[in-house]
């Protein structure tokens, strides 16, 4: 019990997928212009990725080792996590519309979102048990959630100042995430 | 026709060149370029997916029903990416060691799905290639600059190919071991996209 | 190698099988231009676009959103493919711009000094910004810094000018901008836009039926820039040579410059600007909306008809106008006499209008020659009844049916129309309405020795135009006030030879305000004529109804003055898709009225076939005013000349049917034009330095 | 229907395609792959705990199954003629993944000769502190193979590295690790070795 609360520290914080793994950079300055819209890709990042951590540890341990196709790794991974993110799309927009409004219509950016498929990665190449990897993907899907809506609350705040034209926008985005990542890397020596 | 093969080629060099101008694929941009060699290594095994997926995906483009378009191109995409983290663990292990997970990543990197999207499944294969090939480079080209500038100021050297670096800063340089670690890269890149839209504007 | 394509087989089949067995099962009805558009966006799902992927970014499009642009990695074939899947050409796409609202800048004063950060966000939190307009622009130029495309600098006048040259509509601005002053929209946007509460807005442009932006287009002639001027009275008037001639002009009422002075004369600027237009030689290029597809009948070829069909082409629906007459017009061709409105103006005007892709059938009248049955066979979606007031009321009395008796509009018609008609020497017109007025005057140009003008109250409360009466005046119309007929007496041929009437008192103002008239007993007077034109009003002729073997025609509601009963907010009538306006709607009233009830009638028919709930415009400023625009004195007025209108010489007029009025010379217009305060809602140019109150 | 059909078919014929030409490509650089891992990953950690072997260890390595165990081993000449082994142990780590340990044990003496830490930090602050800390895992030279290598925390022998007390703990289970299996494994070894 306090391996799995100690790898969900570390996931959250040491190794935040987003400012020290380097994953899931598109949406996180794509989606961070707005906290309404951060929050909402952050909830479906969550969402998304426990599921697709299960799914694709499913597939490893059953499918791929017991082939012995390894190498196959990256193709079905990603395979699955669209055809998953894709039925679960259509399943929201037809069963429960009001879930869909507030988290589906950020699903398809999750597609493409490397966060989902590095965790899923990360989760095999760590040869986690199955209860590790669904801590550890909800636990960098935390993370991701929290640095994003950090990273959005400071740039709504950032709109407001006058920031030299060419600086404007993504450039003063990256500038600003640099400096999150700096705080982020203090939590280094937790553990 | 050869006129708008160099069109679709150049535009990746600089009018649409990734990541500056399309603010895309970032996460390898951020996470591989903390030395020269890492970026160029990135940036060829992106080139490679980006021709041939670029290539066999305008060939296919007829034959796709679009329901499934994304999942088959992802198919085609993860089959180069697999070809090229093979190839690499076998002749450039070093290498594959330190761009690690960034190689099988290259499937979901936005530039290599969107350039499928965008221009291989409706041009011919010719100009998608060239399509390809030009964007490719392009990355290549920023992977390298922005590597550029993190190791000189990170670690004062520039080392572009096998460990021996080409230039070195002088002794009494104090490496900035910041631009090495992950605000650094951030940064970088933020101060570079401000340095493109300032000559960009003119 | 077995084993491997054993594996990638199964898992192909299985995501095949359950992807394409749930777009079955959960299958949601959808726009199907959302799935064409996103399958020519990039895919990637970057988001770089800055809407959650590319299915929310189709729809975006689907529903105008976002333009088909919005992609940031698509091709340049990929927009093309989208806005043709839109219906449109990429060229001709109908692209949005930012316009500016707000015309005030510097000259708004200061309600208290702001130290803060310069950004107008973080003013507008403070008591909505420093300026004491409560809708005005900050000047701080959010928006300059929002737009990516440079687009947009803040102005000389410090409020933000846009250069549509660069400016892409992508709405950065609007987002940026606290007040909603810099608006993003398309040009149809633009077109069926009306006047609400907080709307930077002159006293003028709120009092115009039409909604037309009076200050802009006297400031634009005030620079030389007619054409420009000319279009901006086009975004509210399809017919500015017409109002221009015959408009009351209401607006001057409310000119800021009349509370202490003159006021501007508004309608002759229109006049010159439109003039100058027509006598360019060539057309002014009208801009139109991508075709929609959907079809609306305009029955009536009307001022109501034709402003409704030109806003309706304008914003991309195909129109056709169904005329009862031989000629298109309506009241202004055949109840407004040719020297005051020349045919070839108006057929100038007409055909302008006719070119943007309208077309119209002539002499076919609305239940009698076609009905609502065959119109929605024919594939019309909405129609607009715009069938005007023709019917003349009846002055009810003794003797109306005697040879030499004629009623207003009947009469004019028939003259319009070329028709011959036995005339006497000595005439007494009834009524004190422009149409008797124009009765009178025509009488004159027709020859006749006499023309007595019979009203049953004072001048003063005489509905006519000002300049009608005068000119009437001076035209030798013998006026008979306080006169209220109540008999026409024939020969034994049933010919006219007199008219009785009763003369009046003015009694205790009624609920009009004016005063009553009451007759006085035994007052009975003979008048010597041998020709009685009553003119006192008109009603819609709605023949229709009953003629139209459509069961559906039940449910049209009439009022109890003979209208088509509607929501005056929206123009709908009874029945959904039928949409009214002008006369037929209000009951006789003035042409602009007419042009401005074509327009918001547009406006609901627009919105009907889009889809979308046809409801008011949301605090709208229809016949009202923004009080605190109204003012009761203007500083800094220094007294000038109206430019008085040129006319032809009264010696002169009688002769033929020459048009009276003349336009302004260019000289006199720049003049005029600089009377203008140029006023907003509550900023103004004072003419001298002095200081407005801070 | 006819949709649905072709959505499937295209589907899976186009992985199975992929599946069959990766097969490919992985048979054809399969020996490559392994050799590369041999030569970056374990040749420098063999060669740094017998620096002075006289035998080639890469080419005459050769694995020991024993019940649910498979173990690669690499025997080593050292230059005093004795014979010596290197196996890699994993030792599981709290966060991050678990940490891979070369050890080096002289057959003749039941001595630990020294020890490296393998894995190959993709997750920063990982093992990496392990590997560029050659104080820490110098600890383990020349313990005799039956030492308590726990932790001192855990009442053991081996101190751990300031500020990374989880890591050095997953370093002395892999060692650990690395004692038990060379018991149970030893005279299978020799067999091997003859």
């Amino acid at each position: 019990m306090g391996d799995l609360f100690v790898l969900a520290i570390s996931c959250i914080f040491i190794n935040n997928i987003l400012l020290a793994q380097f994953l899931g950079n598109c949406p996180f300055l794509g989606t961070s212009k707005k906290m309404e819209t951060a929050v909402g890709m952050a909830m479906a990042v969550v969402f998304v990725l426990v599921m697709a951590g299960i799914i694709t540890w499913i597939v490893d341990a059953y499918l791929l080792k017991g082939l012995n196709v390894e190498y196959l790794r990256t193709v079905s991974f990603i395979l699955v996590i669209a055809s998953l993110v894709q039925f679960v799309e259509m399943f929201l927009k037809k069963s429960i519309p009001a879930l869909y409004a507030g988290l589906g219509i950020f699903l398809p950016l999750i597609t493409t979102n490397c966060a989902v498929m590095g965790v899923c990665l990360i989760n095999i190449k760590e040869e986690y048990t199955f209860l590790e990897t669904v801590v550890s993907s909800f636990a960098y899907a935390v993370g991701f959630g929290l640095a994003l809506i950090l990273f959005a609350g400071v740039r709504e705040r950032i709109s407001l100042a006058r920031v030299p034209k060419p600086l404007q926008d993504t450039s003063i985005g990256l500038v600003t995430a640099g400096i999150i990542a700096l705080t982020f890397m203090s939590f280094k020596g937790m553990v | 026709m050869a006129q708008s093969l160099a069109k679709e080629f150049t535009k990746g060099l600089w009018a649409e060149i990734p990541p500056f101008r399309l603010v895309l694929g970032l996460c390898p941009v951020l996470a591989v370029t903390k030395s020269v060699e890492n970026g160029i290594g990135m940036g060829v095994a992106t080139t490679f997916v980006l021709v041939f997926s670029n290539l066999l995906i305008s060939l296919l483009r007829n034959v796709i029903p679009s329901k499934v378009r994304i999942a088959c191109f992802i198919v085609i995409i993860a089959t180069f990416v697999t070809i090229v983290e093979l190839v690499m663990q076998a002749y450039t292990y070093e290498l594959f060691l330190k761009l690690g997970i960034f190689i099988p990543l290259i499937v979901v990197n936005c530039i290599v799905l969107g350039r499928a999207e965008a221009f291989a499944s409706k041009n011919s294969p010719v100009l998608s290639v060239a399509d390809g090939l030009g964007i490719g480079i392009g990355f290549t080209l920023s992977l390298a600059a922005l590597g550029a500038v993190r190791e000189l100021l990170g670690n004062g050297t520039i080392t572009i190919w096998g460990g021996t670096p080409v230039f070195e800063m002088g002794a009494n340089f104090l490496p900035f071991q910041f631009m090495i670690e992950a605000p650094g890269a951030f940064v970088g890149l933020g101060l570079m996209l401000c340095l493109m839209n300032l000559i960009g504007k003119k | 190698m077995i084993p491997a394509l054993l594996f990638m087989l199964g898992i192909g089949a299985v995501c095949g099988i359950v992807l394409s067995l749930s777009s079955k099962v959960f299958y949601v009805y959808e726009d199907p231009r959302i799935a064409l558009v996103e399958n020519n966006l990039a895919g990637a799902n970057c988001g770089g676009c800055g809407y959650a992927g590319c299915s929310s970014a189709a729809e975006a499009v689907v529903t105008g959103k976002a333009p088909p642009s919005v992609c940031v990695i698509s091709s340049k074939e990929g927009v093309e493919a989208v806005a043709k899947i839109m219906g449109v050409d990429a060229g001709s796409a109908e692209s949005p711009l930012s316009y500016s609202l707000c015309e005030g800048g510097f000259r708004a004063a200061d309600k208290y000094h702001y130290m803060g950060i310069p950004s107008c966000k973080a003013m507008a939190a403070s008591f909505g910004g420093k300026r004491v307009c409560g809708v005005g622009c900050i000047g701080l130029g959010d928006c300059v810094k929002a737009c990516q495309f440079d687009a947009l600098k803040l102005g000389p006048n410090g409020y933000p000018v846009v250069n549509d040259d660069k400016c892409v509509g992508c709405g950065a601005c609007q987002q940026a901008c606290p007040k909603d002053i810099i608006q993003v929209h398309t040009l149809s946007e633009n077109l069926l836009k009306f006047n609400q509460m907080d709307d930077p807005l002159a006293p003028c442009a709120q009092t115009c039926p039409a909604e037309i932006n009076i200050p802009r287009y006297i400031s634009q002639i005030r620079e030389g820039k007619y054409k420009e001027a000319v279009e901006t009275i086009r975004l509210r008037n399809p017919l500015p040579l017409a109002c221009g001639r015959v408009c009351p002009h209401p607006c001057e009422d409310y000119c800021r410059r009349g509370i202490e002075d003159e006021p501007v004369s508004i309608n002759q600027l229109k006049r010159f600007a439109s003039d100058y237009e027509m006598n360019s030689g060539s057309r002014i290029p009208i801009k139109c909306a991508p075709d929609s597809g959907k079809k609306v009948a305009v029955i009536g070829g009307g001022p109501a008809g034709l402003s409704c069909a030109f806003f309706l082409r304008r914003v991309g629906h195909e129109v056709n106008i169904f005329e009862a007459m031989p000629k298109l017009g309506g009241m202004i061709r055949y109840g407004i006499p040719e020297y005051r409105l020349p045919k070839k103006v108006l057929d100038w005007e007409i055909q302008g209008i006719l070119d943007l892709g309208i077309k119209s059938f002539t002499n076919v009248k609305f239940g009698r020659d076609f009905g609502l049955g065959s119109l929605m066979a024919s594939g019309y979606n909405a129609v607009f009844l715009g069938v005007g007031a023709w019917e003349d009321y009846t002055l009810g009395i003794e003797g109306e049916s005697l040879t030499g008796c004629f009623t207003g509009i009947n009469f004019l018609q028939r003259i319009a129309g070329g028709e011959q008609i036995e005339l006497g020497k000595t005439a007494a017109v009834v009524g004190g309405g422009n149409t008797a007025v124009d009765c009178a005057r025509t009488l004159l140009r027709l020859g006749l020795e006499k023309v007595y003008m019979v009203y049953r109250r004072t001048r003063k409360e005489m509905p006519a135009n000002e300049v009608e009466i005068v000119a009437s005046e001076e035209e030798g119309i013998n006026f008979v006030f306080l006169a209220a007929p109540t008999r026409v007496i024939g020969d034994d041929n049933e010919q006219v030879t007199h008219l009785e009437y009763l003369k009046m008192q003015l009694g205790e103002p009624d609920a009009s305000g004016r005063r009553r008239p009451e007759p006085i007993g035994g007052s009975e007077t003979l008048l010597d004529v041998d020709m009685v034109i009553s003119a006192i009003g008109q009603a819609p002729e709605t023949e229709f109804k009953k003629q139209d073997p459509n069961p559906r025609m039940e449910e049209l509601e009439l009022t109890r003055w003979n209208t088509i009963d509607n929501d005056p907010a929206t123009l709908q009538a009874s029945i959904p898709y039928i949409f009214t306006g002008g006369d037929a709607a209000t009951g006789a009233s003035l042409v602009v009225e007419a042009i401005g009830g074509g327009r918001r009638a547009a406006r609901s028919i627009d919105l009907y076939l889009k889809g979308e709930p046809v409801e008011p415009v949301k605090e709208s400023l229809q016949k009202k005013h923004i009080p605190e625009s109204l003012f009761t004195k203007v500083d800094g007025i220094q007294k000038s000349d109206r430019a008085k209108m040129p006319e032809i010489h009264v010696e002169h007029r009688l002769d033929s049917m020459i048009e009276v009025d003349l336009v302004l010379p260019e000289e006199q217009a720049l003049k005029e034009a600089e009377r203008c305060l140029n006023c907003c809602r509550i900023c103004y140019n004072p003419d001298t330095d002095f200081p407005i109150e801070k | 229907m006819r949709e649905m059909i072709s959505m499937i078919v295209v589907l899976t014929v186009l992985t199975a395609v992929s599946g069959g030409l990766l097969a490919a490509v992985k048979s054809g650089t399969e020996v490559q792959i392994e050799n590369q891992i041999l030569k970056f990953q374990k040749a420098p950690a063999i060669q740094d705990i017998f620096p002075e072997a006289t035998n080639d260890p890469l080419a005459e390595r050769f694995t020991i199954t024993a019940e649910d165990i498979s173990l690669q081993i690499f025997p080593t000449k050292m230059a005093d003629g004795s014979n010596a082994i290197v196996f890699e142990t994993k030792g599981k780590g709290g966060y991050g993944g678990d940490v891979g340990l070369m050890i080096g044990i002289n057959l003749e003496t039941d001595q630990i000769v020294g020890a490296r830490v393998t894995t190959h930090a993709e997750t920063p602050g990982l093992g990496a502190r392990a590997k560029d800390d050659p104080e820490f895992v110098s600890q383990f030279a020349d313990q005799p193979i039956d030492a308590n290598l726990a932790l001192k925390n855990d009442s053991g022998t081996i101190d751990a590295m300031s500020g990374a007390t989880i890591t050095s703990k997953a370093v002395t289970l892999a060692a650990i690790q690395a004692q038990e299996l060379y018991q149970k494994l030893k005279p299978e070894i020799v067999k091997q070795m003859k």
